[in-house]
């Protein structure tokens, strides 16, 4: 080729617009999260201190921090796998030979995903309201009395993990139906002849064949419901008694709404060091599994 | 053929789901056509007992919808315009040509897929402040103009360019800049579609951002204004359904129309990993 | 060890009509070929027989019993796919106790059969491996092994050797007869190569448009080949074809005008075709069939000749001592038997 | 750099069409100009303030404004947002409890030029004092707000009583009278959970102020709060009060209508949406009264709002001039008309006969005796901790001592800076 470094001009603009605007501000991140930034410093430079890990040190020794780190945990743990579950039943569902209108139900399952989150949140609101709301209303018809879905400590997060659920769970849907439909067929035909039963053929050639696809959606998932902040800041703006502000909605709070810029981004380095970590557990627990 | 018992019960149970999982956008159309007030009664209708588009002029009339629509549109033509040229170029190029320092930029670019975005957002802000860009539509595009996720998906997309289709066009005499508008965006088509649909409704549907940096009202979309909105109108569900129609239908109707190029994308930035 | 039938065996799906009516009874202990063209329903025949298909119409019994609406597992079958459908997370050894275990059969009796099939298979040293550090052959032979460790009443083998390369392919085969014999059981071989049904089989049925074009010993076919799919199906190099018509009971009249006395009970002036195979022309320049020789290919032991008469729609293809001195571009005179010699009619049986 | 610019630089970087577009209709509109004044005004206030300036614009033909509504549930953090990004407006409306915070950090300036040609005296003392840091005016009280009881005089009435008791103990019976007169699934009185105010009032009865020491140290523990906590929990533990949240409540005035619960701790914007709400036959049903206190008459919040001059205004003279004309007499009483909100001068309470007002004149007794907030700019983060505290005390997570000691610790550790700052500077300029 005559002129070899053409494509760096090709690639440049978006590169540098990555590190500016992305690479940059991360790195300044982690500078601030050592300081106490906040807003007497962004009103006099002067009234901002060095503070090593203080930040880091107190944010571990602050209840909410827990409080939304063990909310966040639960949406990880417990909204993750029911999404991927609800994700995968409904994809063996659609891929299953006898099943009508198959594109028609996929775009309806899929249609939450597209959805403007807030929008959808409130509408949400409305049908987990106590009194009025269509959800106590159908539960009151098989004699369950209403539950104040949004205002119970106790509800609150499972309310929130159903609306996720939701939302989110066309997304997942696609790739595994995808992945079942490189399911050899072949391969069930054989576990039928061996004596497998639909249970057991899905254990043993749908599973291990979707393998792949599972490690990646559910990184994808878990890194998703890592970041929650929307749901909780539209339904409940954190409460009851704080049940369901996660990391992320807390940083929102320290950062943009009290301006303490150097905690909010230590919450935000210990929230991305959870994520890494998760990531890492589950590649090399993938790789122990011989799932490539 | 026979018809199993089972095959019939299959079809009852995804028609049953895909019922719950419609309802609540269900809901949220016919309440948007009640009359104020009409949705807080027990038992909860379902369908308006008059249909009334009063909530939708309470909506335009009171609200400023018409800002925070064109706001939302308009970033969202611009983010995607944005990411098109930038994300295009690079994809292209870290696919097809060599350069000093290409696998050094692209593993670069690899890392900071583990980055969550929120990470840099209040630094962001200051910078953006020092520009003078908080509160404007360039503020609020800025994490549009490129994105590694696009850019990957343009690689992935333009590996599938056979070389010898490039080396034809050198050996006719094209430059680089022809070969790429000539040759490279036209075969491209498909996955700028993808790319630039992702994008508008990604643009369209984002929050937390635009929250941030929009600091006044003037400047809100519409998912930001109908966040702040419900605060103040709580008991106002006609009207906020309203607004929620007027906020999911645009970029419903888009994804219906458009949904081979989502499906297609959605399954291509699955396979990355 | 065990007998099947098939009594009116019919399968459709939706208005795509596969198998019309096919009545079949394999005999205990017999090797059994299906063979015919893609798409003529001999994979969804097997299937069927497997189980992992219901017929439309007809009825399966394996020794006596109906089984039709039977699940695979209650049919004492196995099978050997032809991708080999080895659970790609188990590793070999597993892959062949699997359906045991699914069995609930106790792990001595798993381990012991296993170890017995390995042995007959010569794969003892690969039982810890996964299917993806196997080469092609390997992976056959577990696919085997997989089947064997079952003691099933019937194999099933879906062209088992079709993914595998040529020299491979003959190795296979062979390997094949062996365990065949060995085995001593029921086998049923789909295959659409006639040179594995010939080699391999006690019996080949020969399919065609969801029917049965004929079922019988190879070299009964070969010999004696009911109607004109058979013929030119089985044998290789292929059987050649020449127009003719009928002149009278004892003779019959070629293209150009040349008449042989060949008998045959037709009608006079029927238009007919005759068969006759490569090895059964002979080169006498004395004929009155002239032929132009177009290629020759010399493949060592054999000289085949291909030449273009008036008669034929195709070329002609001769099989030729390879001491011949036959060369492009020279006209030749060509003579067959009239015991040779088959005759069709215009719709393809043999008269 | 304006957003024409650098859109047209990413433009001419990128060697883009559609952009240039795009920046055309960026610089079109939201143009900064010299001769407009750019104001922030929360909720209904923002709606009006147009029409209460049309006079003043056309007698000042050479200035314009243009008024921002800023949604009160998003003021706080909009303002600290504007700040942190450069995009504050000239004058703000803002809450009397944030103006420590405003000049602390440097977003507001002193009003001396205007302090001339007001009179101190026609404004409610603990109002006043409220704009006042550092013996400097940096806000001018536009409308003043307290929070007090509205009540079902019905419901109070069925209890044995004919107005409202002016002690705890006596107010108390009186709920839990009309607990048991309406049920279980009713209450006698909402004390929403999101809001710190109820607390925060019946605190600011006690005698030992909430924060200690100049400001600098929570002051929770003491035993004045936490008697004031005690009273609060009681509300809930007694089932006096529903334990949730106003946006719970889907509706407040339906459910107040209907008796959900029969007194309402809240502002006088309420008395306009009362009227406005409350079906017609209710309409004598209900009144105002002032907070109880824990022995006679108790104090509550100097609320309301002042309006500030921001201190990178450029427009100084002619915000001033819209501040002043906002806060005359006459002006005050239109304002009061279009929103309900009380007038901050007492002149304008008494001229237009505010003062004798059957709803209103409860107010008017409450605003002589209300006590600002702590002078702590941190006070609002405070406050809001302070309330999801006692949100853990009234589910039961806490008990009070626990409580006090939690809201003293996140109280100390956010003024943690403060302390530092004060100290570094010596005492000086406390804020």
């Amino acid at each position: 080729m005559r002129n070899n470094n053409i494509g760096l001009w090709f690639v440049a603009p978006a590169f540098i617009a990555i590190v500016v605007f992305f690479f940059g501000p991360a790195l300044a991140a982690l500078i601030i999260s050592f300081t106490d930034f906040d807003i007497y410093a962004l009103a006099d430079l002067k009234n901002l201190r060095f503070v090593g890990f203080k930040n880091y040190i107190e944010l571990l020794q602050t209840p909410l921090f827990w409080k939304a780190l063990s909310n966040t945990l639960f949406f990880v743990f417990v909204g993750g796998p029911l999404s991927m579950a609800a994700s995968l039943g409904a994809a063996i569902l659609l891929n299953s030979q006898a099943a009508k209108f198959k594109n028609l139900a996929r775009t309806i399952f899929f249609a939450p995903v597209v959805t403007t989150l807030v929008a959808t949140a409130l509408v949400f609101k409305y049908l987990l309201h106590t009194k009025y709301g269509f959800l106590n209303f159908a539960l009151s018809k098989f004699g369950i009395d209403p539950i104040d879905w949004l205002g119970d400590p106790k509800w609150a997060m499972p309310a929130i993990v159903l609306f996720v659920v939701w939302k989110s769970f066309g997304y997942n849907m696609v790739i595994f139906i995808a992945a079942l439909q490189n399911v050899s067929s072949d391969l069930s035909d054989a576990a039928k002849i061996d004596g497998a039963n639909a249970w057991q053929r899905f254990l043993n050639v749908t599973l291990p064949a979707i393998g792949p696809s599972i490690l990646l959606v559910s990184i994808m998932t878990m890194t998703g419901f890592f970041q929650l902040f929307a749901e909780p800041y539209v339904m409940t703006q954190g409460g009851p008694a704080e049940q369901t502000v996660t990391v992320l909605y807390m940083m929102y709070e320290q950062g943009f709404k009290w301006w303490n810029l150097g905690n909010a981004s230590a919450v935000a380095f210990v929230l991305f060091l959870f994520m890494l970590l998760m990531t890492i557990i589950q590649t090399k627990f993938a790789s122990k599994q011989g799932v490539s | 053929m026979r018809i199993k018992p089972q095959n019939i019960a299959l079809n009852a149970f995804i028609f049953i789901l895909a019922i719950i999982v419609a309802f609540p956008l269900f809901w949220m159309l016919s309440v948007s056509f009640m009359a104020a007030g009409e949705a807080s009664t027990f038992p909860p209708p379902l369908l308006p007992k008059q249909t009334q588009t009063s909530a939708y002029h309470e909506l335009f009339s009171s609200s400023g919808l018409w800002k925070y629509l064109f706001n939302s549109i308009f970033l969202a033509i611009c983010a995607t315009i944005l990411s098109l040229t930038f994300n295009v170029t690079a994809g292209y190029a870290f696919a097809k040509l060599k350069f000093k320092g290409r696998e050094a930029m692209f593993q670069t670019l690899l890392a900071a897929m583990v980055v969550p975005a929120q990470v840099g957002m209040m630094p962001l802000f200051l910078l953006l402040k020092t520009f003078g860009l908080v509160n404007t539509y360039a503020g609020a595009l800025v994490p549009w103009i490129a994105s590694v996720f696009g850019i990957f998906m343009v690689r992935q997309f333009a590996q599938s360019i056979p070389d010898e289709m490039l080396e034809a066009a050198r050996m006719d005499g094209a430059n680089e800049w022809q070969i790429f508008t000539k040759l490279i965006v036209p075969n491209l088509m498909p996955v700028m579609v993808t790319l630039g649909l992702f994008t508008f409704l990604g643009s369209w549907n984002d929050f937390m951002w635009p929250l941030i940096i929009m600091t006044d009202s003037n400047s809100y979309t519409l998912p930001v204004a109908l966040a702040v909105l419900s605060r103040e109108h709580v008991q106002d569900s006609e009207m906020m359904m309203a607004g929620a129609v007027i906020t999911v239908l645009p970029v419903l109707i888009l994804f219906i129309a458009l949904q081979r190029f989502y499906m297609r994308g959605l399954l291509a930035s699955s396979v990355k990993g | 060890m065990a007998k099947l039938e098939l009594k009116n065996i019919k399968k459709s799906f939706g208005d795509a009509h596969i198998l019309k009516g096919i009545d079949l009874d394999i005999n205990d202990g017999e090797f059994v070929v299906f063979v015919g063209p893609s798409g003529c329903g001999k994979s969804t025949l097997l299937r069927l027989i497997a189980g992992l298909e219901a017929p439309t119409d007809g009825k399966i019994l394996i020794d006596d019993s109906d089984v039709t609406e039977k699940e695979p597992i209650d049919r004492q079958i196995a099978m050997v796919f032809q991708s080999y459908a080895l659970y790609p997370h188990l590793n070999v050894y597993d892959n062949m106790g699997f359906a045991l275990k699914l069995a609930k059969t106790s792990s001595e009796e798993i381990d012991k059969k296993v170890k017995e099939a390995a042995k007959i298979l010569n794969i003892e040293h690969l039982l810890q491996r996964k299917p993806k550090d196997l080469s092609g052959g390997q992976r056959q032979r577990v696919a085997i092994g997989r089947a064997i460790v079952r003691n099933p009443k019937i194999f099933l083998f879906d062209e088992p050797l079709s993914n595998l390369d040529a020299a491979l392919r003959n190795k296979m085969r062979y390997e094949f007869a062996r365990i065949g014999e060995q085995l001593a059981t029921t086998i049923i071989y789909v295959t659409h190569d006639q040179v594995e049904a010939m080699t391999l089989a006690d019996k080949i049925v020969v399919l065609n448009g969801g029917l049965i074009s004929q079922a019988g010993k190879p070299m009964e076919l070969y010999n004696n080949p009911q109607n004109r799919f058979v013929a030119e199906f089985i044998g290789n190099p292929k059987m050649n074809f020449l127009d003719a018509v009928i002149e009278n009971k004892a003779q019959i009249k070629l293209f150009e005008g040349q008449i042989l006395p060949v008998s045959s009970n037709g009608k006079s002036g029927a238009k007919i075709e005759i068969g006759i195979r490569p090895e059964n022309i002979i080169i006498d320049d004395k004929s009155l069939i002239r032929a132009h020789v177009k290629f020759v290919e010399k493949h060592g032991g054999v000289v085949f000749a291909y030449v273009e008469s008036a008669n034929s729609k195709d070329t002609i293809n001769i099989q030729l001592s390879h001491d011949t001195n036959i060369e492009i571009g020279q006209e030749i005179g060509i003579r067959f038997d009239a015991k040779n010699c088959y005759i069709f009619d215009e719709s393809g049986n043999r008269i | 750099m304006n957003r024409r610019g650098f859109l047209q630089n990413i433009a001419s970087i990128s060697g883009l069409y559609g952009l240039g577009a795009c920046g055309k209709i960026l610089g079109n509109e939201n143009a900064k100009s010299h001769n407009i004044v750019n104001m922030w005004g929360m909720g209904r206030e923002g709606e009006v303030v147009g029409d209460l300036l049309a006079d003043f614009l056309k007698s000042n033909p050479q200035i314009q404004v243009k008024v921002q509504q800023i949604p009160w549930s998003a003021a706080h953090e909009k303002l600290l947002t504007a700040f942190a990004g450069n995009t504050l407006p000239d004058i703000a409306q803002i809450g009397n409890s944030w103006l420590p915070e405003m000049v602390a950090i440097g977003a507001v300036a002193p009003l001396e030029s205007l302090i001339k040609n007001i009179d101190n005296n026609d404004y409610f003392e603990g109002i006043w004092q409220t704009n006042i840091v550092d013996n400097t005016l940096y806000g001018l009280p536009w409308y003043v707000d307290t929070r007090l009881l509205f009540y079902r005089k019905d419901a109070l009435k069925n209890a044995g009583f004919n107005q409202v008791p002016d002690n705890w103990n006596d107010w108390q019976n009186a709920l839990k009278k009309i607990k048991s007169n309406i049920g279980e699934k009713k209450y006698s009185i909402l004390l929403p959970l999101n809001e710190y105010e109820p607390l925060m009032t019946f605190a600011s009865q006690v005698d030992d102020p909430i924060l200690k020491d100049n400001a600098t140290l929570g002051n929770m523990q003491s035993a004045g709060f936490k008697k004031a906590l005690s009273f609060y929990k009681s509300m809930f533990a007694q089932k006096l009060a529903p334990m949730s949240a106003a946006n719970e409540i889907s509706n407040v005035y339906d459910e107040f209508g209907r008796g959900f619960f029969s007194f309402y701790i809240t502002g006088p914007w309420n008395i306009g949406e009362f009227k406005r709400r409350l079906p017609e036959e209710l309409q004598d049903a209900w009144a105002t009264s002032p907070m109880p206190g824990p022995n006679g008459w108790g104090t509550s919040s100097a609320g309301g709002s002042s309006l500030v001059l921001m201190k990178n205004s450029n427009k100084k003279e002619a915000a001033e001039l819209i501040i002043e004309y906002l806060s005359r007499p006459d002006v005050q009483q239109k304002f009061y008309d279009l929103t309900g909100d009380l007038p901050a001068r007492k002149s304008a309470w008494v001229n237009g006969g505010l003062a004798d007002d059957k709803y209103a004149s409860a107010f008017y007794k409450q605003l002589e005796r209300v006590k600002p907030a702590p002078a702590a700019p941190e006070w609002e983060r405070i406050a809001q901790e302070t309330r999801i505290v006692s949100e853990l005390l009234v589910r039961g997570s806490l008990n009070i001592d626990q409580a006090a000691e939690e809201m003293d610790k996140r109280a100390n550790k956010i003024l943690e800076k403060r302390r530092w700052m004060l100290n570094r500077i010596g005492g000086k300029n406390a804020q």
